[in-house]
């Protein structure tokens, strides 16, 4: 779960980094209002979900508060990768003399965070990390022990930080720690961290995401979930326990295990046709969960024909295909239908499918086969 | 012949009364799995399964009085790591954790504290192990396999089957299958089981089932080229998945360039493994 | 550091141990304004931090209002083991079903906090650790790790606890642990943990001791020192940054270096005499302090001899017995003094304080003798 | 001859422009320590001691610039458990803390953390070593001892110096005196040097200090029981102190009726070691 830039440095505020003085606001109103009470220039910041947001003319400058009226007017209107604006943060703008990365993340191989930080900062991390990789510097965080002081200084002499700001760096570093452990994070950033014209360390923008499988135990950060933006089919697939991602392609799968969903995508595209979606249904899924399935792959307007790739495995072949056939009778649908069922009783269950219409196949490559024929008709 | 599993298997499960505990320890004990105890707290005395199974209160009582030497959990997320470290801490060699949904953070304490024991922990979120025809630990169908000297080792649950039953079909045994789960941390890696079935005699080939995400195929490919003499047949699932998205398995993701399909692919194909186009086509090439 | 038992109780509760209702008074005017506003029964409990409190008369069960003012009133009169009683607790009285013990201490052996458990609750733990070991459950806890449940309901399970109140205890033990590591305890024990008679658990006494090199870190609970508890011979010599420790004998000592003090106390008991003092000056102590650990040593009325025992190593001889030399020019005293010098330039040494008239000695036991003989004149 | 510490050593100093470090290392340059560097961060690139050593911003290029092999830490207590971490990710593998008054959870996480590194801690709340003639870590007199075959380890300071002094007075020389420290949590135990000694061909005894608190004693005796063949001259200070009060040392107090000197006066007569009366005693037993 994505935290928003006003959320995340919130957070992080908690844990004494330092950050601008500003509110969120969601009329342009009120922005100009908020900018009246922090006197001087602001920066108004559209909050939304997806990167991309200060090429897209998402982040303003205003020097009056009638400037951010008329900033927060426009970025209010605007639409950043398909979301809409509905909410612009504004800060206090800040003097810039030079911008800092600073990040924590998980890394795999290490089975622990790593805080990584560059002088580079202010920029996509990412192409830092592909063009310039002895840039960013990291350090491995024994995740029994935590950060230590040492490791926040080698940080900053390693990105030639001037001496008197290490005390502040160090602090900032602990303090995005904590937030990224106390918060079951899997990325917490400062991007930029900045030297402002007065000489302080201050954290322009933050990023937070945040472990779905821990947000059992932080109710409250839960509660930031900000429904709005997130795609309504992703929530959807949600409340029904399914995993749901929409691709551009024309053939929607509905497949019960996540890595056989994604051989089934690959099986798909291998034969020259293109998945719509990947679609894990689970282990078990009943009748009402094979219908919500079917009802999310069938929102997708793309969609030409429908492919099922089921592994009964304790589950009987015959149960999934009365399963399916029930669901079909709560949808209306005209689309074709290829079902690939396989394991124990697989011949009884394609025998059930098969009489009620539906093309059934017996291998992955059968079925694929079959599907995206049916693809290249419609 | 096997790894890790076998007839003297004495295995307890964790959580043995939940819905998917007491229906896993039936298919289990139903397929010959010496199941000698199970535990959840406040239900020791009990017996389940028309009393063939007794429960206990903790794994120490459990592991005490039966001599089980492995445990499977079947625990909800938020109590699992504390299941596993019962069982590490009970001193449980073998710990198959088939939950999913277990905290990133929990699990990497856990595994920096378990590198210290002298324990094995296979997932969180794997189908289990089977060593067919002799005992199967967690929730891989038993009736998709026969024994036979290919090992087979996977991040995925039904793919997983998919093989095997392919293998089947086509007249091919197993060895052991190992699933070591589909999450980004987790106790086993590829390169742990193919030193296993390397030291195994009656292992003669390996199958490798990866996906998206993280560097595990890569370093065993690494492993493959320095230490592996035996073939490698490998399959890796999501050339089509886009980036930057969770593919259903919390490690299934390609972040930061980092766990393409294609850089897996072509690492495995560099040190001499054959990477099957699909599923379907790993039992020609393992013959 | 020793806390009082409101002071431990209220941290316990702070993690979520479940604590009797009650409030400290200082007088015992306050006391049954307290036991009014609780209503029923109340205990009135010295609060000293000396043990043996209960068997002194210290813990009385009041009735009435009246009754517990009475006995505020005899308590509040008392000394126990040599301390006034100058605050009172006054606690809802609990019916007890039984009395459980559980606390967490530091095994050195094993580098690691150990969480113990016992069913004989409410009598000495040390006792009951003599004569009946087998009562007492213990579990190390990993230092990086932590307590976990599984750990809390193995004690449980141990002291055949009733499963109804597992849940109750797990948490209890948690927040025991949580208090104990947050704090940076090197005890905190709850004893007795009363099953009441409602049948919930509840900590009716509770006892901290803390981790004095740690208290930088914990302003807070540095402030909860109770100076009035402690003897004002042991307060001064902190003040001084001097080590010491009162004992029965006739022969004062100071000795720069603890195992060294230690040494010339056992050296004087070999030798037939009592020493006084243990009394550790530290390392290149100058004159001030070598005089305020004379002046302590001299306020022990019943000291017949003074002892000096220092190893010049770094610090010349010659200047540490200039430096006593200065600090007696301070003191009034006509006790004899014994002077012990060894190392660089110890004759010299040896040969100005011989010239101040003070005895000189070689080595430790030379000194010893010639001390023990003081003290056995006086 | 000697242990842990001789010529080649190549030391840097933590927390070298305090007062007490700077004053201790132009005192181990005066005997001949190769003190290569210093370390205080923000100081990083001054030198100290009429230039003779450089000071760095952090252990890590400390050790890659002058190819340091141990530490001393002088710094305050506050600090230095960070510091012994610093030096112990930065690959030092000796690493010698001279700091009193380090919180006891601190050091017991940061045992736990490095017992799993190549790293050995001595102390803290040590004097240090000295190995006479050679090198001295830390801050023991380096004048009160003659190089010999006379292995020396310590709970104390200046009782240890009292002993030296005494053995020096006798003409009987030093391989290597090792202060363990007074704290009840430390790196290094007595049995560990004692591994150390046994195993040097140059130390022919071993002198034990020891004082009240803990069990270090009673282990050491187990230890010279079962793996010991060199003679054993022991004195434990602490039989008048009372129980239940810290003397001095944070180490050295008697718990629960665990940690009484004559507890381990016994332990060590039991095996064999000579227990002296009072230190002066100790170079008549060694003859």
């Amino acid at each position: 779960m994505k935290l928003h830039e006003y959320q995340s440095k919130q957070l992080f505020s908690k844990y004494g980094v330092p950050i601008p003085r500003g509110r969120i606001a969601l009329t342009a109103h009120e922005a100009k209002s908020i900018a009246q009470e922090l006197g001087g220039r602001v920066v108004i910041k559209a909050q939304v979900l997806v990167g991309g947001r200060g090429k897209a003319g998402g982040i303003r400058l205003a020097h009056t508060p009638e400037e951010a009226e008329e900033a927060a007017t426009q970025v209010l209107g605007m639409r950043i990768n398909g979301l809409p604006v509905r909410k612009v943060l504004v800060d206090e703008a800040a003097e810039i003399r030079s911008e800092i990365y600073l990040g924590v993340t998980n890394d795999r191989a290490f089975f622990s965070p790593v805080m990584m930080a560059s002088a580079e900062g202010g920029v996509d991390i990412e192409e830092v990390a592909r063009t310039h990789p002895d840039k960013i510097v990291r350090v491995c965080i024994d995740p029994l022990l935590g950060l230590h002081e040492h490791q926040a200084r080698f940080l900053a002499v390693a990105i030639e930080l001037g001496r008197d700001h290490w005390r502040e760096f160090i602090g900032i570093a602990c303090g995005l720690y904590q937030a990224f452990i106390t918060s079951d994070a899997t990325l917490a950033e400062i991007n930029p961290l900045v030297i402002t014209g007065d000489n302080r360390l201050l954290a322009l923008d933050g990023k937070m995401v945040l472990d779905d499988n821990a947000l059992f135990r932080h109710s409250d950060l839960a509660e930031m979930r900000d429904m709005d933006e997130e795609e309504a089919i992703e929530r959807e697939a949600r409340r029904f326990g399914l995993s749901y991602v929409k691709l551009d392609g024309t053939i929607g799968c509905m497949v019960n295990g996540a890595g056989l969903a994604m051989a089934t995508m690959d099986v798909i595209k291998l034969f020259g046709g293109e998945p719509a979606n990947f679609l894990d249904i689970g282990g078990g899924a009943g009748a009402d969960k094979v219908a919500a399935a079917l009802q999310l792959i069938l929102k997708d307007p793309n969609v030409k024909v429908v492919m099922f790739n089921i592994f009964g495995g304790i589950t009987r072949c015959d149960e999934v295909a009365k399963g399916i056939l029930t669901a079909l009778d709560q949808i209306e649908t005209d689309l074709p239908m290829v079902a690939r069922l396989v394991g124990t009783n697989e011949e009884e269950g394609r025998r059930i499918l098969a009489a009620a219409d539906m093309v059934t196949a017996t291998s992955l490559a059968d079925a694929a086969e079959k599907a995206v024929a049916f693809s290249e008709k419609g | 012949m096997s790894i890790l599993i076998n007839k003297n298997t004495r295995l307890i499960v964790q959580g043995i009364t939940g819905r998917e505990g007491i229906f896993h320890t039936s298919q289990m004990l139903g397929y010959g799995t010496q199941v000698v105890a199970g535990v959840t707290p406040g239900k020791g005395g009990e017996w389940v399964l028309d009393g063939k199974v007794p429960v206990f209160d903790t794994v120490h009582r459990a592991v005490d009085i039966t001599g089980a030497n492995a445990s499977a959990i079947f625990v909800p997320a938020r109590f699992a790591s504390d299941a596993i470290l019962e069982a590490a801490d009970a001193g449980v060699p073998l710990i198959v954790c088939i939950t999913e949904g277990i905290p990133i953070q929990d699990m990497m304490r856990l595994r920096r504290y378990l590198d210290q024991q002298e324990v094995r922990l296979v997932g969180p979120n794997s189908p289990g192990l089977l060593t067919p025809s002799e005992c199967k630990v967690g929730i891989i169908p038993g009736n998709i396999a026969e024994p036979g000297s290919i090992g087979v080792v996977s991040r995925s649950g039904t793919l997983t089957y998919e093989v095997l039953y392919a293998l089947k079909m086509e007249g091919i045994g197993v060895s052991t299958c190992v699933g070591i789960g589909g999450d980004p941390i987790n106790g086993t890696s590829f390169i742990d089981v193919l030193g296993m079935f390397e030291a195994d005699p009656h292992t003669e080939k390996v199958v490798i089932i990866g996906e998206i995400g993280g560097r595990d195929e890569e370093l065993a490919a690494e492993y493959i080229s320095d230490m592996m003499t035996k073939q490698i047949v490998a399959f890796i699932a999501g050339r089509t998945a886009p980036p930057g998205k969770r593919m259903g398995h919390a490690g299934a993701i390609v972040e930061g360039g980092t766990g393409l399909a294609v850089d897996k692919i072509n690492s495995l194909e560099a040190v001499g493994a054959a990477v099957a186009e699909h599923p379907g086509k790993i039992p020609e090439l393992l013959k």
